[in-house]
């Protein structure tokens, strides 16, 4: 094994990390605000890839305003389900909101495949993100840089909002304790209607990464990379949006190098591989590497 | 400023009160003193609009002179910006805020910076410990320094009003007396205050006016130098044989 | 107990089902008597799945992983010896020559998915809340990676087919006896009161004594065992088993039940599960004569979530329904030993 | 007490499903000829398969229909049920299909795992499952004499590939990347494993990947580290096939890219992009290429319903199932069953897109001749057809 692969394979491990932590801050804010796994999630993405589709190749907007759009559409979009199915079951037990989560996510699926079928879409892209560039020995693409970039951008982005401003505070007091909020005059629905508009509006620009990366996207494309960014999530310590995108790197290194190191009779067992390395960090870490005590408040 | 009638509530499966009224005066500390599970807690929390009463109304003007508005179905977050503030039971401090921060948390509702950054010396005066620890998490606070924290974030939306639960609750005796001689200050300063508390003696010294509440109703009511000599508190309250 | 109110509660009711099952073998078409044996095994699970989720307050989605390794194991111990070394030419000779009669495969495949449970289990159950859900999802993953890419045991993808029709209505009505009987009984004797225990206050739990982590461990591998048992009824009533056969979104469905059914409640769950089952099946014709595929599952779930709203804990909460109720507080009476005789 | 539950069951399931089930008793002869259509339609994974060629099937119906229908003027209905992606859904909706009065025939599915699930129930029922999309050779052997292919056995188009590979491009170490999720790829890699060694090739290397994986770098990463690969064999379903060719071409791989029909899509050309989209081989039914006769109705015909190109080779295939059966009740004469299935057997020469159908004696998977494909220019381009030799 030479240097420049594995080189190459942590390069591949990074932009499929990123993707995977971008989705990940979702599935984070969501729960530590609401003690709510939305499963849904998975399915904003998707519809975050038909969003930039629709406005790239359909409205013929040019990519940075795209990426507004799609941010837009994302977050409207959580905002929706956030007010039709979790919000009327406020205070129900955990597991309520998680199965009302999966009801949306069948409705979603569902709809998708009856309105634009399950079949999958080619993405295009302006060909720049395809150059490929000189990194250290290897070549890599443009997209991926933009990809890696893009997402470090909106992570620093939301960090500073909910550490340094009156709203990501109230936001931060809110997911600690509803009532002592309400008492500082926080209007705590807003907070966790704005908590599901920005990890939707991530998750949906992570949607339209996925279809620039692989040129295709289809609507039950987000089952798997949800499912494993609510790994890389779990893995983090849910609750905690620096945990979420330490997770999903982390996931993203894991589950490329897994492949790429070990011989090839390994690859199938991809997925597995990923979710046993949740279990054995839920083991030793019960609250994932950066996590609070997440089992404090009920 | 305060007019609380006929306040009905049931929590869960309990009816936790039952007809409880009662009044608060401007420039007054009013003690609220009862049994664990008298509805002392659930009284605040209805006034604050954590709960809604199942009948009577809680009205309170925050000017003098103003006619007084009716709170009782407003949302918690409308009666904090009416002007009446609860520092909770169990002082609830934010863990993952900084003391700093759970300050400025306080005046959430608040837009004016130089006012703010006034409150939050005043703040410091009342409480010097906070200043010094500013930077530090909430939850590496001491019981007591919590307390402070608690009544000087309650104090941050700039209240006409302080709805004060328990504060005595698990601190030592020298710093409950620090406490109480702090809200004493502050009513001198002009602020109005009612306070819920299981140390009835201690209350009762400093209370203007106290009401004494027994499964969910208002059994006695007067000065608290009069409810401090009255025979029933003491052997009730006071642990007079 | 008097022999007659034994007959009377027990062994009246059970004669009476059996008398319906009889009636449907000779009543019913063969489509709605296979569905009909898919809502036993519907309610084999949800009421099994209960005795986790319901009775510990334990979230596990694992069901389908054990019912994927119950009926593997049922299926290569109960398939002929001679279809056997025609389809799985690399089985180990030990697996190779069983040819086993079905309700001790069907057993085996409880007993093997038991123990992957109590394995699992084990590490997995200190943890508390959503924590046992997302390990029980990774099984799920897990479980299936290893029937897709160990083909010398599986057939890989393809997965075992022309598995002998063994399963008929009256296993099913079997299993289903036992497992309401075991379920019950769990739930109603010292067991079901330490479980509900630990799921109401823990700590309280802990300080009574109750040994937290052997009960959590022991609900869930019961759970499996039944999930276990119903993958082998499953997979020789369809006749094949495949990696894909149980999915998460079968897990999923099967917290549904429970959920709905409220969480605890036998009786609850077993109505949830048939109707949800049968409501799945009744919504097919609609949506085939209006050629708009997918809304059955579309109305289901909003269904579902009208059903939270309006209703969040459930059909029937902890409680049994009514008459089930009654049922249940004689019985703990009687479970009261008199006092000594002085 | 707790017997009151299966006992309402059993009532409310009989009251329930009798009113489901029961499709009003028609004449046998007279009226429409009912043929079911058994397709994962919804829950994912096989749908993107499944949907196309149930569309295939339904403009097959529907242009007989409008050309007068069959023996005298009656009408196809074709009944579809969803199989939900679920063996479970599968077997159930075999068994509601085969209770429709008067059915003719089944066909559908595009997986040898779900045509398992629903042929056996048909073949106890004496009624032609006819699989449109479902390759295993072996499927007739596993099921019964009632179970029919329209497409070609994985074997042959492997074996052609691997015989195309070896003798025309002349190559000699191939790499092998398998989709293990699906029975078709890893069948499909089988195949032109034993062929192209047996001709005197190398596999010089073999990963395998699941089919919803979308990230094939680290795949990628390794092909690149092995020396000596001449060729990739890339065994795909049409989900993953235009992914891995954009992501070989775009880490620099120019290798040759061999593969089944799964890439017989136009995601092949697309996803990559014109200039990327080269130097891929693929193995496919007759159709693809000819730019004239039924192959040309077709396309022009689905463009015209559908709003878009056949979207892979899967409509194709499911528009001949129903002209294969189409074809069988005319020669039969007659919509019953029995008959069906003996007319379908003794298929010497139906015409259809995907190539002519012959089924040889006693067998039920025709012998079809392979196309090849390359990929270039923008455009599929048809090489040349192979009938296997192996």
């Amino acid at each position: 094994m030479t240097g420049a692969y594995l080189l190459s394979q942590i390069v591949n491990g990074l932009v499929l990390g990123a993707m995977y932590a971008l989705i990940a801050i979702g599935f984070s804010m969501i729960y530590g605000i609401v003690r709510l796994i939305n499963f849904a999630h998975g399915d904003i993405f998707a519809i975050g890839a038909f969003a930039a589709l629709g406005s790239i190749a359909l409205a013929g907007l040019p990519f940075p305003i795209a990426v507004l759009a799609v941010l837009t559409a994302g977050a409207l979009v959580g905002l929706l389900v956030e007010r039709a199915a979790f919000r009327p079951m406020r205070g129900a037990p955990q597991v309520t909101g998680f199965i009302a989560s999966l009801a949306v996510a069948i409705i979603i699926e569902n709809l998708a495949v009856m309105t634009i079928t399950a079949q999958p879409r080619t993405f295009a892209v302006p060909a720049w993100l395809g150059t490929l560039v000189p990194l250290g020995g290897i070549s890599v693409r443009v997209v991926d840089l933009a990809i890696v970039g893009l997402a470090l951008v909106l992570m620093a982005a939301l960090v500073a909002f909910v550490r340094f401003t009156r709203t990501g505070m109230a936001m931060r007091a809110t997911a600690e304790n509803y009532a002592v909020a309400r008492l500082m005059g926080i209007d705590i629905d807003r907070m966790i209607a704005l908590a599901f508009a920005i990890g939707s509006a991530l998750a949906a620009v992570a949607g339209l990464m996925w279809g620039a990366k692989y040129g295709q996207i289809s609507p039950l494309m987000g089952t798997v990379p949800g499912l494993k960014a609510f790994v890389a999530a779990v893995i983090g310590g849910v609750g905690s949006i620096s945990g979420a995108v330490l997770g999903g790197f982390v996931l993203g290194l894991a589950e490329v190098l897994f492949v790429g190191l070990l011989p090839s009779e390994f690859s199938a067992f991809r997925n597995a591989f990923v979710f046993a390395a949740l279990i054995l960090v839920l083991l030793v870490m019960p609250n994932g590497l950066l996590g609070k005590s997440a089992e404090t408040r009920a | 400023m305060l007019w609380v009638e006929n306040l009905d509530v049931r929590r869960g499966g309990t009816h936790a009160l039952r007809g409880a009224s009662l009044e608060v005066r401007r420039g007054e500390i009013v003690a609220l003193i009862g049994a664990n599970g008298a509805g002392k807690t659930t009284t605040l929390a209805t006034i604050s609009g954590l709960l809604r009463p199942r009948s009577g109304t809680v009205r309170f003007a925050a000017e003098p002179g103003a006619t007084p508005i009716e709170i009782t179905s407003l949302k918690a977050e409308a009666v904090v910006a009416a002007g009446l503030s609860h520092c909770p039971e169990g002082r609830q401090i934010f863990a993952n805020l900084s003391v700093a921060e759970n300050l400025a948390i306080g005046a959430f509702l608040r837009r004016d910076r130089d006012g703010i950054a006034k409150d939050i010396a005043d703040v410091h005066r009342l409480f010097p410990i906070l200043k010094e620890r500013a930077s530090v998490p909430g939850d590496r606070l001491s019981g007591g320094e919590q307390m402070m924290l608690a009544i000087g974030r309650a104090l941050m939306s700039r209240p006409k009003l302080l709805l004060l639960d328990e504060p005595s609750l698990g601190l030592a005796p020298r710093l409950v007396e620090q406490i109480f001689d702090i809200l004493e200050r502050i009513r001198d300063e002009g602020m109005t205050v009612l306070l819920v508390e299981q140390n009835a003696a201690m209350a009762l010294d400093i209370a203007d006016r106290a009401y004494v509440l027994e499964a969910g109703s208002i059994v006695l009511e007067g000065t608290g130098r009069a409810l401090a000599e009255d025979p029933n508190v003491q052997r009730a309250y006071l642990g007079a044989a | 107990m008097s022999g007659g109110a034994f007959l009377l509660r027990l062994v009246l009711p059970i004669a009476l089902g059996a008398a319906l099952v009889f009636a449907a073998t000779l009543g019913l078409d063969p489509y709605s008597l296979t569905i009909l044996q898919f809502v036993g095994i519907n309610v084999i699970l949800a009421v099994s799945l209960n005795v986790t989720n319901g009775f510990t307050g334990l979230f596990s989605l694992g069901h389908p992983a054990f019912m994927t390794i119950g009926g593997y194991v049922a299926a290569i111990l109960a398939m002929p010896t001679a279809r056997k070394t025609a389809m799985l030419r690399d089985l180990p000779p030990l697996l190779a020559g069983q040819e086993w009669p079905f309700p001790l495969a069907l057993a085996a495949g409880g007993l093997v998915a038991a123990l992957a449970a109590a394995v699992v289990g084990i590490p997995v159950l200190r943890l508390r809340g959503h924590y046992l859900a997302v390990a029980t999802l990774g099984l799920i993953f897990i479980v299936q990676s290893l029937a897709v890419n160990l083909p010398g045991i599986t057939r890989g993808a393809l997965g075992l087919s022309g598995l002998p029709p063994l399963t008929n209505p009256w296993w099913v009505y079997l299993v289903l006896v036992l497992t309401l009987l075991v379920c019950w009984r769990v739930k109603h004797a010292s067991l079901g009161r330490t479980m509900l225990a630990i799921r109401e206050n823990e700590l309280a739990a802990a300080c009574l004594g109750v040994k937290v982590a052997r009960t959590r461990v022991l609900a869930f591998a019961l759970g499996a065992f039944f999930a276990g048992v119903a993958g082998g009824l499953w997979a020789h009533l369809v006749t094949l088993i495949s990696p894909s056969s149980f999915s998460i979104l079968l897990g999923f469905q099967l917290i549904v039940m429970v959920v709905l059914g409220g969480t605890g409640s036998i009786v609850g769950t077993a109505i949830a599960a048939v109707v949800l089952t049968l409501a799945t099946e009744w919504l097919r014709p609609l949506e085939e004569a209006a050629g708009f595929f997918g809304a059955s599952q579309i109305i289901v779930a909003v269904g579902v979530i009208l059903v939270l709203i309006f209703r969040p804990s459930g059909l029937f909460g902890t409680a049994e329904p009514r008459p089930f109720a009654a049922l249940a507080a004689r019985r703990r009476r009687r479970a009261v030993p008199p006092d000594p005789v002085p | 007490m707790r017997n009151w539950i299966s006992g309402a069951a059993a009532i409310a399931a009989a009251a329930l499903l009798s009113a489901a089930s029961t499709l009003p008793a028609r004449a046998q002869d007279t009226g429409p000829i009912n043929i079911a259509a058994l397709y994962n339609l919804t829950s994912g994974g096989l749908s993107s398969l499944d949907a196309p060629s149930f569309n295939g099937a339904k403009l097959k119906a529907k242009m007989i229909n409008e050309a007068g229908g069959l023996l005298g003027g009656r009408m196809i209905e074709l009944t579809a049920i969803d199989t939900k992606n679920d063996t479970r859904e599968t077997a159930t909706a075999a068994q509601r299909a085969v209770a429709i009065p008067g059915l003719s025939a089944g066909i559908g599915q595009s997986d040898s795992t779900f045509a398992l699930a629903a042929a056996p129930l048909f073949q106890t029922a004496g009624i032609a499952f006819v699989t449109s999309g479902a390759t295993a050779p072996d499927l007739p052997e596993m099921v019964g004499d009632k179970m029919f292919l329209v497409p070609f056995g994985d074997d042959v188009q492997a074996h052609a590939m691997a015989e195309y590979a070896y003798g025309t491009l002349g190559l000699r170490n191939v790499a092998v990347w398998t989709d293990n999720a699906m029975d078709y790829t890893t069948g499909l890699s089988r195949y032109f494993t034993e062929r192209f060694t047996e001709l005197g090739g190398k596999v010089v290397l073999e990963d395998v990947y699941m089919t919803t994986d979308q990230d094939f770098s680290a795949l990628v990463s390794r092909l690149q580290s092995t020396e000596g690969v001449d060729a990739i064999f890339a065994s795909s379903g049409p989900d993953t096939a235009g992914i891995i060719v954009k992501q070989l071409r775009e880490a620099g791989v120019a290798l040759p890219i061999l593969a089944g029909d799964g890439f017989d899509t136009d995601l092949v050309l697309s996803v990559p992009g014109e200039a990327l989209a080269k130097d891929v081989y693929f193995t496919t039914h007759a159709y693809a290429g000819i730019e004239t006769g039924p192959a040309q109705e077709f396309r022009t015909a689905y463009q015209a319903d559908y709003g878009t190109p056949p979207e892979n080779a899967f409509a194709a295939l499911g528009y001949d199932a129903v002209g294969l059966v189409a074809d069988a009740i005319t020669r039969a004469g007659t919509s019953e069953p029995a008959a069906v299935a003996k007319a379908l057997a003794e298929t010497k020469g139906f015409e259809g897109v995907t190539g002519t159908i012959v089924y040889p004696e006693g067998g039920r998977v025709p012998t079809k001749p392979v196309a090849i494909i390359k990929v270039g220019e923008g455009k599929m381009n048809f090489e040349t057809t192979v009938t296997p030799k192996g």
